[in-house]
């Protein structure tokens, strides 16, 4: 695959699609979880609503370059990955960039966000955020793990690392998709999907009544908003790669929009139910739960 | 009229000495050299502030005000009694959510301060921090009477009498307390005055400024932080 | 013959090792050291003694044409003067020492020398 | 040509002449003796010249007008003629070094020393076995007569011990001298040895003799009296004491060997080995300088004993082995001792009196170098052609505790040292005159000229000779310019060298070396912020460079192993130069010597004793002792990539080094280990023992050291000891590559060889700048300096960015390959640790920056300047490279990807304009680093629109629950950083492998400190312990020869 | 004691090595090739009756060399060891004892007669029994005798010096007249052999048994003398 113009005005698309699909879904999303508490919930439309706002914000402070440019990474490490990962299987604008690199870029490219937003919370100056970063950065360091696991034991399956190549493969019905041809890598990704979503009961990082609310804590205005921006686009970004991987990808923008959404929902059921981990719980519970059967997953393909 | 004691005030006439933390002092560098700190000037921006014009175009500023109407952020700081009457409105029966409505746990993401209840002199002190340190286009709304005229508080030694001494108010919701469904009564109000263009509480702490810093100083009698918390 | 000599020097020596292992008194591990030399020297001449012969020495009595048959080694003897003009210079140097060592300490206890160590 | 006899008469002649002088004239009288002992060495030295060149035969001197064996014959080969210039100008030094006490006393101690001189001369000519009596009978009270000249008066007593003891050696000696003479009828040792024996008893004689002699080296046990005279005699007698008299003892027991035969040979070995490492043990406990040289003496006479013992194995070597060792032991032994007499307290830290004085450090340090036998001294060669020859004959036991006892050697040598160099310098500590430095520095040139001669001897290749060391030594003589101007020199020695050689090299020698040589001088840019004229770190450190632009030229395992161990000294002289680096500086090169023994031996094992080995020939060893070398190779190799378990030494020496010195030896000298992994396994391949693939233990090493690594770099205050275990990590990750045996993989480590060198010396220098101004390098005690010190900033940002391997930054492209290489390698558990390590990675990494650069600023950094520039200079070079090879890295790349291909005979890479693809992906760097900069741009300015107008605001407004914050201090989150990650996974941060060295090191001291209770002092237990020894001796020696 | 038991155990292995020598030891039936030689060669090459000072003083004329030198050593070293020891210095006859008429008078006539007897036993010494080293004890002796009988007699330190000193000298450099004008070093054969049997034979072996004689003697004396003057009252 090369580089054509062509491309941009594609991606771009798929982009607005993705970011749309985003705000909504999450509003969806915070909707039923309210619906199953009894409340009516917020309006589907309240994220547009809180960007515009945030957007619309008058005043702002600045604590300096990294803090200025912390949510520029963030957004850019958001759509980045969405443009490095094809989107919809077979169709021939939703491929992005993915011609760039292969599935290890995807994976190293989430933490270009991270990062950023790191840097940018550590130079606000608030202990807070830097609490919010270390453990972050410490949860992430076992979560990702199984994922790491995974990723192996499905490249070996496939014998590529090319994202178009493993949904390719997974073509032809359900039951080949990994999940079933390697249903262990699943488990073992999906305890990476709900341990890095910041979901209860992975959320210390944010901890609003211990720490408020973590990294973000200095961030207001538009850095907000490129923040949120991120928050629609960023956690879609990653369950495509998941369901790239092991939920046989998606042919249309129907297959996309039901598969990202039950995946989506994953973590977010869990997080309804469950109490907050802290730091070395959540370590412990990834070494102990998802690492083994991720040593399974690569030991068995 | 005195918000505060005549005996307490006569009490604390006297200066207060500036914290330890925050006085001159003289540091050695890692090189040897003797350097002057001054902590308040060199922690802190001095910068006054500033009054934000309004959107060039009508329209959009019309819109922008339905978004900040529909999209009201709660610094969830609960100065008094009132914080209780705070909590049902998460709950499935009042729900505020549904308008929009969100506590936020950092004033940097808030828009509207509840000033839930009595303030002592204080609370008063963290509340304008708080205030001062939001994003405006920004709005204050009181909560119960102690807020408007110091209610069962009227004659204590440290409580303040009028919140908008203080802090420009948008919005008081009377009551002792006011129950939730004053509470949501006073949002949609509150959406009201917004949607219309008339919470500029922000600009006008800001034109009025000096006079504000006076009202608060004159009860805060240890005002150990700079002028304007950005 | 020589074995009774050399049964004789090696048990001064052994006796003299004695005496200078045991006794702390320098001055008598000096002499003990004395006897062990000399049960030394009675080694050397003894392993130079051929028996039934005489003195290297070629006289009337011992022609040079026989001395041959006739005489004893001579090189142990010789070996021994030198050896015993060796053992006397030590002997005198180690008395010498005794001296000084007495000077430094009055004693001449050889366990009351030992800041030296380890 | 004078005969060599004169040596005897003139040293009596003039000693029995002195009387005639008269007592007064005492100046006169010295001016004799000086003559005297110069006309002595003239001779001697005559001899040795004319021997060397061939212009005279070896002389056979006969007494009395009669032939041997029926009177006293003497013989002057080369090395009695070595032998013979060692001791007379050992002898005439001493002189100068005791002129004082000599003037004091006159005649008699003039004569005793002449005698002295003459006696030990006439031992080493003689050839007869009773004149080997009288002669050591000589030495005996001469010795007994300069213990005297000291001013202890400790001495005294000493010298007692040592005549008790002579007494017995005495004894023994003739009865074993009487009994070889009646079993052999001769006196004489050629003849004895000519003329087989038949007579019973006659082993039992031999064995008096032998035993006799051994102990007159001071073998260990038996050997209290000598030590004593160490600590207590004047240091220009012990010079002679351990230089002369030792190396003229040991040359008569190798004399006598001769006529005793080989069955004699394993005992001497046993007790000579014995004696080196159970020296070189008590010592470790020794603080008084003389009695440690004391213990060194009789560990280096063990050593050549045990030497001896390897005649019959030596063979034509024999001769350059023992000399080697003996004349390196004799001039380092006697350079010491004279400048122990210098130096005025006695304890060794008072060496620190040196400090100031470079000369002085440089004579310490060549005096050091030799004992240990480092190169370019003759113990090295003797020790690499040693190794050889015991590997040959399958004695590899004896090797391996030569090869311990050295590394103990090295531990105190090496210790003493770093007192010198780091301990404060006592008031007034140094007494030095132009007599005593004159005659140490003769003693360092005569090492360094013993140092040439050894190297040119024909067949081996001469370390001093090549055109780097040249370099070094001449930076020796560039010493008294300023800083600047030698920087100048060295960078430009650097590229010169560069342009000279990088035509010669495979691609992939070519990254090595461009890494080495102008990597070395991009950093050596940094040290322009140096003034003054930093004396010592010119030499040190292109000695480093030498050695490891030698390493890439090498072509032999002699030359390899050579220019590995220059590489190490330079390093080790570079690192000790940091302030606080002196036990890490020891530690380093203890397990630097470890490794270059075990690399040792690994050649020995693989050459076989075959000389000169190539390099590439290493693939032709057979295949039961291929995993044995591979084994000791591969350890060798990772105690330099500081591999876990090999590596407690690495974060001390890299956090404590110099700004300038960190990069190097973390960025540069890291690579040699790499360099010579991948020359092993390009040679030797998978080897396996027992059934276990080695190359997959390799794995788990790589595996476990990136992942420990990691852990424990995040766990650290100290942001260079974050670095440095970082390092440790990394070279993990390249080891892993390594071993992973396939293309990728070892394109993997060519990619570490490049990023680490780029941002670990990038990062070294920016904390380093940081350091400068701080003071500090506690990140704790840092914070907020992003504003302050940017460039710094963006060269740490753009440094973690490549290294934790987030895209659009070079790591990206070293992760990639990562992943390609393991898709079709066999190793699958290891993994899990690689791929944890990543993300723990990026915990130090954030740590790093966060803590430094970003919080709160302190009070004392308020004004703060930038890094200096001659240190920014570098890192944006670096930054600039970082990212242009992220954007192509096929320039450095693709001509190795092309070379390993032709070792492993495939290409799995498929490099299509800027885009590279393999079998399983592929990767556009170009596209990547477009698509993120556009979207990065465009949602920057997004970002601009809104906020252009933002309040800048200060380092408290923040909000702090509606209070505001206490002071800096209390604010800024940075001690114990990772709190919650100690909570869950401190346990791996448990010292173990530092318990297990701890407890190594406490063994020998343990040891040390119960094994020289042995010596309390007591003549008479001295005297038992000869006779102790010498019944042992003879219940083993009896039991195996008779 | 242990340390007394450990020794002898000690001692008695010694002895069981010792004992093994003597054991096996089984003396020569004829003279060994060396000592055969000696017997053979003495008349010819050293010219002296006396095999033991020819042995001494011509083929281990070397060791001998060596053993006038360790005489010289000591009674330098002795000479140094005292006169740094501290100990009185100078004489103090006056805390002397007299040593009494009979040992005074007895010494005055027997010193001359044991000088004249050590002369002899030297100047016989490649004749009979004797030579310079046994001469030179005897001469010393004498020496020793004075030094009893008269206590606060002082020798002069200088004659004894020069002796020694010019002795030395001239024993070494008959050594090198030997190397440069007969077969090597110490080759007593610089001087005509003579008349085997006669007292001026034997090539060079008389001087340098005189030389010997004086330096031994003048040694012992040295040493006697540096000892004597140690003593306390």
């Amino acid at each position: 695959m090369t580089f054509e113009w062509i491309q941009v005005p594609y991606a771009l698309a798929t982009l607005f699609i993705i970011l749309n699909y985003g705000l909504l879904m999450t509003a969806v999303v915070r909707k039923l979880a309210a619906r199953v508490g009894g409340r009516p919930g917020i309006p589907v439309w309240q994220n547009y609503i809180d960007l515009v706002k945030n957007f619309a914000l008058r005043s702002k402070i600045n604590h300096g370059v990294m803090y200025y440019l912390g949510p520029v990474f963030r957004l850019s490490g958001g759509i980045g990955l969405i443009l490095f990962v094809p989107t919809i299987y077979g169709s021939s604008w939703a491929q992005n960039f993915s011609f760039a690199g292969d599935l290890v870029l995807a994976l190293y490219f989430i933490f270009f966000g991270t990062l950023g937003m790191a840097l940018g919370a550590g130079e606000s100056g608030h202990p807070h955020s830097a609490i919010g970063v270390s453990r972050g950065l410490a949860q992430v360091t076992t979560a990702e793990l199984p994922m790491a696991l995974a990723v192996y034991s499905l490249a070996i399956q496939y014998q590529t690392l090319s994202i178009t190549e493993i949904v390719a493969a997974q073509q032809g019905g359900l039951f080949n998709w990994t999940l079933f041809t390697n249903p262990l890598a699943v488990v073992a990704a999906m305890f990476a999907f709900v341990g890095t979503m910041m979901r209860s009961p992975f959320d210390v990082v944010l901890a609003p009544q211990e720490i408020p609310i973590g990294p973000p804590t200095e961030y207001h205005s538009a850095y907000l908003a490129l923040m949120q921006t991120n928050r629609a686009i960023f956690p879609i970004a990653k369950t495509i790669i998941y369901m790239n991987l092991f939920f046989g990808g998606a042919a249309n923008w129907a297959e996309f929009a039901i598969k990202v959404f039950l995946l989506y929902m994953i973590p977010a059921v869990i997080g309804v139910v469950h109490p907050r981990f802290r730091v070395e719980q959540s370590i412990r519970f990834f070494l102990k739960w998802g690492l083994p059967v991720g040593i399974l997953a690569i030991l068995t393909v | 009229m005195k918000d505060v004691d005549d005996k307490f005030l006569k009490n604390l006439d006297r200066t207060v000495p500036l914290r330890e933390e925050l006085r001159p002092r003289k540091v050695t560098t890692p090189d040897g050299q003797e350097i002057e700190i001054e902590p308040l000037k060199d922690y802190f921006c001095e910068a006054a502030p500033k009054v934000h014009a309004k959107s060039y175009f009508p329209i959009v500023e019309d819109f922008y005000n339905w978004a900040r109407a529909n999209s009201l952020w709660i610094l969830g700081f609960g100065t008094g009694c009132g914080a209780i009457e705070m909590r049902p409105l998460m709950t499935p029966r009042f729900d505020a959510y549904r308008y929009g409505i969100q506590w936020r746990p950092t004033p940097r993401q808030s828009n509207l301060l509840m000033i839930s209840g009595y303030l002592s002199v204080k609370t008063l002190k963290r509340a304008i921090r708080a205030y001062e340190q939001m994003q405006g286009p920004k709005y204050v709304v009181g909560l119960g009477s102690c807020t408007i005229n110091g209610g069962m508080y009227w004659d204590s030694y440290n409580t303040i009498k009028r919140l908008d001494q203080y802090l420009p108010v948008d919005l008081y919701i009377a009551g002792c307390m006011p129950r939730p469904e004053a509470l949501l009564a006073g949002f949609m109000e509150l959406k009201k005055l917004i949607k219309a263009g008339k919470c500029e509480g922000a600009n006008k702490y800001a034109e009025n400024f000096a006079t504000y810093k006076a009202n608060q100083k004159s009860v805060i009698k240890d005002w150990d932080m700079p002028d304007y918390n950005w | 013959m020589s074995q009774i000599a050399l049964t004789c020097g090696f048990i001064l020596i052994l006796a003299g090792l004695y005496g200078a292992l045991t006794n702390r008194d320098i001055l008598r591990m000096i002499v003990a050291f004395t006897v062990a030399n000399t049960g030394v020297n009675i080694v050397l001449v003894a392993v130079g003694y051929l028996p039934g012969r005489t003195a290297p020495i070629l006289d009337s009595a011992v022609p040079v044409a026989e001395a041959a048959q006739r005489i004893i080694d001579p090189v142990p003897q010789a070996l021994v003067l030198t050896a015993i003009v060796i053992g006397l210079g030590i002997t005198a140097l180690m008395l010498a020492y005794a001296y000084r060592l007495f000077r430094l300490r009055h004693s001449l206890d050889i366990s009351n020398f030992t800041e030296l160590k380890w | 040509m004078v005969s060599p006899v004169l040596i005897i008469a003139i040293g009596l002649g003039t000693a029995f002449a002195l009387g005639l002088l008269g007592s007064s004239r005492k100046t006169l009288q010295f001016g004799a003796t000086l003559t005297a002992l110069a006309a002595m060495s003239a001779i001697s030295v005559i001899w040795l010249v004319a021997l060397v060149t061939g212009a005279a035969q070896t002389a056979e001197i006969h007494t009395a007008g009669a032939v041997p064996p029926f009177a006293i014959n003497l013989r002057v080969g080369i090395a009695e003629a070595a032998l013979l210039a060692t001791v007379t100008l050992t002898g005439l030094f001493a002189a100068l070094s005791l002129r004082a006490q000599l003037l004091k006393l006159g005649r008699g101690g003039m004569a005793v020393l002449l005698v002295l001189i003459m006696a030990i001369s006439g031992l080493v000519m003689t050839r007869d076995l009773f004149n080997v009596f009288v002669f050591i009978e000589l030495i005996a009270i001469a010795t007994a007569g300069l213990v005297l000249l000291s001013e202890d008066p400790r001495a005294v007593c000493a010298g007692f011990k040592f005549l008790v003891v002579g007494q017995i050696i005495a004894i023994l000696l003739l009865v074993g001298i009487i009994f070889t003479y009646h079993a052999n009828g001769s006196l004489n040792i050629d003849d004895i040895a000519a003329t087989p024996v038949g007579v019973q008893g006659a082993a039992l004689a031999m064995f008096l003799l032998l035993i006799a002699l051994v102990i007159e080296l001071k073998t260990f046990p038996a050997n209290g009296w000598a030590l004593d005279i160490y600590t207590s005699a004047h240091p220009g007698f012990s010079a002679v004491f351990s230089a002369a008299t030792g190396s003229a003892a040991l040359f008569i027991v190798d004399k006598v060997v001769a006529p005793a035969g080989a069955e004699w040979l394993p005992l001497l070995t046993g007790i000579g080995v014995l004696s080196f490492v159970a020296s070189n043990v008590v010592a470790l406990r020794q603080d008084n300088d003389r009695r440690l040289l004391g213990y060194s003496s009789v560990g280096q006479l063990g050593l050549v004993l045990a030497v001896i013992g390897q005649r019959d194995v030596l063979g034509e070597a024999y001769l350059y082995v023992a000399g080697g060792l003996i004349l390196s032991h004799a001039v380092a032994k006697a350079g010491l001792f004279w400048m122990s007499a210098m130096v005025r307290g006695r304890n060794l830290d008072d060496w620190a009196a040196i400090r100031a004085r470079a000369p002085m450090v440089l004579a310490f340090a060549t005096f050091i170098a030799m004992l240990v036998g480092l190169p370019p001294f003759p113990g090295f060669y003797a020790k690499w052609d040693l190794a050889q020859a015991l590997v040959a004959a399958g004695r590899l036991p004896v090797l391996a505790l030569i090869l311990l006892g050295v590394l103990i050697e090295a531990a105190y040598l090496f210790r003493w040292f770093g007192f010198a160099i780091k301990r404060e310098a006592p008031e007034k500590g140094l007494s030095a005159n132009m007599v005593d430095c004159g005659i140490t520095f003769a003693a360092v040139i005569a090492g360094w000229a013993l140092g040439w001669i050894w190297g040119a001897i024909p067949g081996q290749h001469n370390v001093l000779a090549t055109l780097p060391m040249l370099a070094v030594l001449a930076f020796f003589a560039l010493e008294p310019l300023p800083a600047k101007i030698k920087n100048v020199a060295a960078i430009g020695a650097l590229l010169g060298w560069f342009t000279l050689v990088f035509g010669d090299y495979d691609p992939m020698r070519l990254i090595f070396a461009v890494v080495m040589i102008p990597g070395g001088a991009v950093i050596l840019l940094a040290s322009f912020t140096e003034t003054g004229r930093r004396i010592g770190f010119y030499p040190s450190a292109m000695a480093m460079y030498a050695g490891l632009a030698l390493l890439l030229e090498a072509t032999t395992f002699f030359e390899f192993f050579a220019a590995w161990e220059i590489m190490t000294i330079g390093s080790y002289f570079l690192i000790l130069r940091g302030k606080m680096s002196e036990p890490h500086a020891l530690s380093y090169m203890l397990f630097s010597l470890g490794g270059a023994f075990a690399l040792l031996a690994g050649f020995a094992l693989a050459s076989g004793g075959i000389q000169p080995f190539a390099l590439n020939q290493l693939g032709t060893v057979g295949a039961e002792l291929a995993p044995w070398v591979f084994v000791l190779l591969s350890i060798g190799f990772m105690t330099k990539t500081a591999a876990m378990g090999l590596h407690i030494w690495l974060p001390g020496a890299h956090a404590e080094a110099e700004t300038d010195v960190s990069p190097m030896v973390s960025g540069i000298l890291l690579k040699a280990g790499l360099f010579g992994l991948f020359l092993m396994l390009m040679e030797l391949g998978r080897q396996s023992l027992w059934g276990v693939d080695l190359t997959v233990v390799l794995a788990w090493i790589g595996a476990i050291s990136a992942f420990l690594g990691a852990v424990l770099s995040i766990f650290q205050e100290d942001a260079k000891r974050l670095l440095a275990y970082s390092s440790i990590s990394q070279m993990g990750y390249a080891l892993f590559g390594i071993a992973l045996m396939n293309h990728l993989g070892w394109l993997l480590a060519m990619m570490f060889v490049i990023n680490h060198y780029v941002y670990k010396s990038m990062l070294f220098l920016a904390v380093g700048g940081v350091y400068k101004r701080t003071h500090t390098k506690l990140m704790y005690q840092m914070g907020g300096l992003i504003t302050l010190m940017p460039f710094t900033f963006v060269s740490v940002l753009v440094g973690i960015i490549a290294m934790s391997g987030v895209p659009p930054l070079s790591g990206f492209g070293g992760r990639w390959i990562f992943y390609n290489a393991i898709m079709d390698a066999g190793l699958r558990l290891p993994l899990i640790l690689i791929f944890m390590a990543g993300p723990v990675g990026f915990l130090y990494l954030f740590r790093l920056i966060h803590t430094i650069f970003l919080g709160q600023l302190k009070d004392p950094h308020r004004q703060l300047k930038e890094a200096p520039v001659w240190l920014l200079v570098p890192q944006m070079i670096f930054v600039a490279f970082l990212i242009g090879f992220a954007v192509l890295p096929g320039m450095a790349l693709q001509k190795v990807d092309g070379y390993i291909g032709s070792i492993f005979g495939d290409q799995p890479l498929v490099w299509s304009g800027r885009a590279i693809a393999s079998e399983f992906g592929y990767w556009n760097p170009v596209a990547i680093m477009v698509v993120i900069a556009v979207i990065f741009v465009s949602v920057f300015l997004i970002l601009i629109a809104k906020n252009h107008d933002a309040q800048k605001v200060k380092q408290f407004n923040i909000v702090f629950s509606a209070e505001r914050p206490y002071r800096p201090e209390t604010t800024h989150f940075a001690w114990n950083f990772f709190a919650p990650y100690r909570k869950a996974l401190g346990f791996l941060e448990a010292p173990v492998v530092t318990s297990f060295w701890g407890g190594v090191t406490d063994g020998l001291n343990g040891t040390a400190e119960f094994t020289r209770r042995f010596y309390n002092g007591n003549g008479q237990s001295y005297a038992a312990h000869v006779l102790l020894f010498v019944v042992a001796v003879y219940l083993i020696a009896m039991g195996g020869v008779a | 004691m242990i340390p007394k038991v450990l020794i002898s155990v000690l001692l008695l292995l010694l002895g069981y090595a010792f004992w093994t020598l003597s054991v096996g030891y089984a003396p020569d039936t004829e003279l060994n090739r060396t000592a055969a030689y000696y017997a053979a060669n003495a008349e010819s090459e050293v010219g002296a009756p006396n095999i033991v000072t020819g042995i001494i003083v011509t083929w281990r004329g070397l060791d001998t060399l060596g053993e006038v030198t360790v005489l010289f050593l000591t009674s330098a070293i002795i000479a140094l060891v005292l006169s740094q020891s501290g100990g009185p210095s100078g004489v103090s006859g006056a805390d002397f004892l007299p040593s009494g008429e009979l040992l005074t008078t007895g010494a005055r006539m027997l010193v001359p007669l044991i000088v004249l007897f050590g002369a002899y036993v030297i100047m016989n010494g490649h004749l009979t029994p004797g030579g310079g080293f046994q001469g030179g004890a005897i001469l010393a002796s004498g020496v020793l005798m004075a030094l009893l009988a008269e206590p606060t007699r002082r020798f002069g330190h200088t004659a004894i010096l020069r002796i020694e000193s010019l002795s030395g000298s001239f024993y070494v450099l008959i050594g090198l007249a030997g190397m440069a004008i007969a077969g090597g070093f110490l080759d007593n054969g610089i001087l005509p052999l003579g008349q085997f049997g006669t007292m001026l034979s034997a090539g060079a072996i008389p001087l340098i048994s005189v030389l010997i004689g004086l330096k031994v003697g003048a040694e012992f004396s040295s040493i006697l003398q540096s000892l004597h003057e140690t003593e306390d009252a």
